[in-house]
């Protein structure tokens, strides 16, 4: 088992510029079957002599039978895309795409509320499950590791690192997902809680938090009181000052709860295991998983 | 993006949005005619991106045109230093020359998104003038709460419900209401992410005015706003923070750092940055040098950071994925070459060409120490800075 | 029994200005039960020395317990009223506005889906219960009488019409509910004959249709379906050319499902017993109830 | 309300929709100017609120200026019998001149509200010129249709979509789905209940233009239109049409009717027209007096009803709600008094005040007979038509 992504995968990407063509390549490389590709202008041509190009999503969906929707489309047409793949029936999508406006989020959330598809990002590196080889994303693809660490974060980069900290312990992951790093996304630490709450494979779980928001504070409540499985976490930017963006459009301290000292507490309170700068998070989970 | 008072206030006139009369003056010539027209009676208010100003000597009240040119000549030229905005300030390129106001009453309103309930959020309350983070904190039964419709927007009837509980006399509360309509316009038309009023006053003869107000626009969202993009006035952010934004990178200087971090990736930043911390050194400042970096943005971010005087070291720490390790060590020997800074460097690559990228580094002349990992780079950094190698 | 309102009906009205006080007024004295007014520059004030009026809907339900809200505010605004007598939580809403812009009714029925409230009209004479002296609305309450037929209509007059040849014949109504003669509105025939449909005390149904749309043809298939109650029905505008709008937002032919004749077709069909002229419902009525 | 087409043209234009370059003319020397800076090939065109103006001989080609200046005068200031005019026709007090377009393939667009979905509804076809409703009725396979979200609105893709299953060359996509999306801004916008493109052409060159256009403004909306109201037409209705419409009644003359009926409520409007023809005679108009009528205003309808001069009989027929019957009774006393009309009258007064209107209207001067309900109305028109009492 796995969450979110997995053998039965059924890969569409959508937007496939230089950047996408790049990583919808690599998906492939790395073991995940791509079905269809959409780009309004090539339609009837095919991606890598292999996979059928369709001019709408909607065709392509209906032609393939994909279930998970990935984006590479600027972030100006990315709420666009989210809806036309939402709209198109696919149950999983999950948007790559850098610079959405917030209030095309907000729209988009209000939209996809009860459409019974679930949207991973904006701003995410995206989500893969080494055991099935199913990368659905931009990660590289080779620091992951099978196993029973389930990872979420709302950062790309500092994902690698944890990963690359568990893998080089011997320390597999079941998936990892990355949830973005905008004020508004689809899917929250708490989702993705849940599903490796009911996730068999998933033994122990890895939260990589920052300041700005109270999502980590929904997380800590969420893992005291339905998560029976041993969390490690930490939360960077606890150098960052107050008022200022660090990068990601959430990223910023507007108040005493989105400060990293606020959310760590709150993490160790739910019983998370801390780990005290992001260089620890393997060395902690290696602990955790020896008892 | 933020915006200058003067320029806020043409945008709430144009959404119809009442403001007090007003002429922005970049000379002292202008600011004498602008409050002659007004009968010699102004407040003369400094244009600059920070809030605090009339603490720190921005804003004055002068009775007379004379006065309004003294005023003007004191201000425009210099750099004001507020609390918000460092020690060196920021430039004053020109006042606000405001007629007078007969205040009867001080409101306070604004509008901003709310990540948590992911919709744009209105907060109002009758103490005008204060911080409404104040409000929140000391009164919050005094706090105007209201979260509007997501794909709606806002009703008319809430904004009515708004002006009645800002107690807006009774006769005024449809032009009050009409006012809130119009800058929640505002706010969505521009892809704002905070519209402030403070204070929003009802005059002698109940008219409800934005006296002084704050709109800050989204940069993601400047793509669909060309005319908004022009009003950007760059010369407001520090001289690093305006080559930063030139170049595409995030960058944000810190107070009394200084390790130089150069990373990939925000969350990374941070946490090298909080690593440094923990090692006993002070971060100077955070970088994202982003995924598509090319080797002349890596070189122009590493010029960035070095050309803070505050910095004795640098921590460059990528992890390549979609940023390659070998371009990034290119451009950081770039980067190093071109500024002839003999600063040093420690560096962690791991990921994509991480090897690669590390003989490069270890082949060019520049001064650099290698760390294995995160956890190894901090240390370094630390050794490396009390001048060990 | 009854539908829609009855003796535990508490009734707000929102607009209380030459028109909406007349009709409150009269309402009263039919013997319904008004406990609050609403009205932006009168607060603490009473109607009709009684009657507490109340700045906002919301603070007027908290106060009073109110749960039909009856609108009176000019077509400009009663979008708005609707929604905020919705958000109120008033689980009925009568808009008796005329006038009101067919986008700004695209936007309210959207809107108050899945909220909880039902809208009837706009652009109606309001709903009522003869029986227990519940008037909401403009209807001229002399000339109904209790009993156990119930009347849907989309027109006003109409209604009137048809109620005074059967209380002139001695047959009383359960419930006469006015639905409106806007293309968009927020309770359908449909809607009505369900509501009959459950009613103990509703023994037979009178349904005026008029030319326009298609809710008569659907109205039709719940008859045949699911009413087990006689229905006596006319359609009115067979007399009206194509492509004009007769009055009535919503009565106009534009094509040949909003015939008269196609309505007509459609009910006889479904088991309706037709009134071939409008003068002749009581006359039907009368006839069905005798067996 | 009902636009021309050269008003129609201008507000696409203002909402971004590419039109041919056209000038509306109102005399033949404007369109002799027009014609010119075109090259002297145009296309000139009558100006009614009505279609089918082809066919009724209101369309031209033109080949010199000099025939553009000929058929403008042969147009302007003549009434155009179309099959939707009505036999008198409807007014030309002006001609649109328009550039001659390289039209590759015609298609057709058009958003109405769909009252079913109760949303705004787009239906596209690639056979442009021909009425959608043949399309439909002969090629439904090709009909393209979609039902937009009643909140948002049209998204891009949507938009997008259409633009492909309309043909349009993959090079045009994108302006066409841009076409599509402004057409959609300008609907919701302008509260129009029509925008239609017929057709929608594609040129030589790959351009997407609207070539005619077809907008219908909702009458309920203007309120919050003034800019819109200014640009209605009167003079294309008929003379009782526009006086009806200044005195805010519902009024729609019937063709070969003799009948005048005055009632209050549409849907007893019509049932008072059924009834009259059920009885073997033909309604002349319908007129709803509406609710709130004051005497003025019944009197003007009285009037407007009699002024039509296939009227015979009157038939008033009022249920007393909101409008009282004694009020509606002193208004066709009035009315037949000020028009001198001797026209026989056939009242039917029940509700609110109806024994007092009986009465006022049995003791006045007028020529009328009473019938006790709407049953018996009809006949007793009937029976007066024929000369009886």
């Amino acid at each position: 088992m796995s969450v979110l992504v997995d053998g039965n995968t059924r890969l569409l990407v959508q937007g496939l510029g230089r950047e996408g063509g790049y990583h919808a390549s690599a998906c492939r490389a790395y073991g995940t079957n791509m079905v269809a590709g959409v780009h309004p202008n090539r339609p009837g041509m095919k991606f890598e002599d292999a996979v059928p190009i369709f001019e709408t999503v909607k065709d392509a969906v209906a032609e393939t039978q994909a279930n998970v929707g990935l984006i590479f489309v600027p972030a100006s047409g990315a709420a666009d895309a989210i809806i036309e793949q939402v709209n198109a029936g696919l149950p999983l999508v999950i948007c790559i795409s850098e610079g959405v406006p917030v209030q095309d989020m907000v729209k988009v959330r209000a939209y996809i509320e009860g459409s019974g598809s679930r949207l991973i990002g904006p701003n995410c590196p995206g989500v893969i499950t080494p055991g099935t080889r199913t990368k659905i994303g931009i990660m590289p693809g080779a620091i992951h590791l099978p196993g029973k660490v389930g990872v979420v974060s709302r950062s790309g980069t500092l994902t690698y690192e944890a990963v690359d900290q568990l893998s080089t312990r011997g320390i597999g992951q079941s998936s990892v997902v990355g949830i973005g790093g905008d004020p508004i996304n689809g899917t929250t630490f708490v989702d993705v809680l849940e599903l490796f709450a009911a996730d068999d494979e998933t033994e122990a779980v890895v939260l990589l938090g920052e300041i700005g928001g109270t999502r980590e504070q929904e997380a800590a409540e969420f893992i005291a009181d339905k998560l029976n499985k041993p969390v490690v976490s930490t939360i960077v930017g606890q150098s960052a000052p107050p008022g200022r963006r660090m990068g990601h459009a959430g990223a910023i301290v507007t108040g005493p709860s989105a400060l990293a000292s606020n959310k760590i507490a709150a993490l160790r309170e739910a019983g998370a295991h801390i780990a005290e700068t992001p260089a620890d998070i393997g060395e902690v989970m290696a602990a955790v998983l020896a008892g | 993006m933020k915006l200058h008072e003067y320029q806020a206030r043409e945008i709430l006139a144009r959404f119809g949005v009442p403001v007090p009369n007003a002429t922005y003056a970049e000379t002292p010539e202008a600011a004498r005619a602008a409050a002659e027209s007004f009968g010699g009676k102004a407040v003369v208010k400094a244009q600059v991106h920070a809030g605090g100003r009339g603490l720190a000597g921005g804003v004055k009240l002068v009775s007379s045109a004379d006065e309004a040119a003294d005023v003007a000549k004191s201000l425009i030229g210099t750099n004001l230093v507020t609390h918000q905005t460092g020690p060196t300030g920021a430039p004053v390129n020109g006042v606000l020359v405001a007629e007078l106001t007969d205040i009867k009453t001080e409101l306070y309103i604004s509008i901003l998104v709310d990540a948590e309930l992911r919709t744009p959020f209105i907060m109002a309350s009758q103490a005008g003038g204060m911080d409404i983070e104040k409000v929140a904190e000391e009164t919050p039964e005094k706090l105007i709460r209201l979260a509007t419709d997501p794909v709606h927007g806002l009703w008319p009837y809430q904004a009515r419900d708004i002006a009645i509980a800002l107690g807006i006399p009774p006769k005024s509360v449809r032009s009050a209401s009409a006012l809130i309509m119009n800058l929640f316009k505002l706010f969505t038309e521009t892809d704002a992410t905070l519209v402030e009023i403070n204070p929003l006053v009802v005059t002698g003869d109940d008219q409800v005015i934005a006296l002084d107000s704050k709109i800050d626009i989204e940069d993601d969202a400047l793509f669909r706003h060309p005319d908004l993009e022009k009003l950007a006035d760059p010369a407001q952010d520090g001289e690093l923070e305006r080559r930063a934004k030139d170049a595409g990178l995030a960058y944000v200087k810190l107070d009394d750092g200084s390790v130089g971090c150069m990373v990939n990736g925000a969350g990374l930043a941070m946490a090298t940055m909080d690593i440094t911390l923990r090692a006993g050194t002070n971060p100077a400042n955070f970088l994202d040098v982003g995924g598509g970096a090319q080797e002349d943005k890596i070189a122009e971010a590493f010029k960035i950071i070095v050309d803070d005087p505050d910095v004795k070291a640098v921590l460059v720490n990528i992890f390549g994925g979609i940023l390659r390790c070998d371009i990034a060590a290119r451009g950081v020997v770039q980067g190093a070459t071109e500024s002839g800074s003999l600063l040093p460097i420690v560096a962690v690559m791991r990921g994509t060409n991480a090897e690669e990228g590390l003989k490069i580094l270890a082949d060019s002349n520049i001064n650099v120490t290698f760390a294995d990992n995160l956890s190894g780079a901090a240390p370094t950094v630390a050794r490396v800075l009390a001048g060990g190698n």
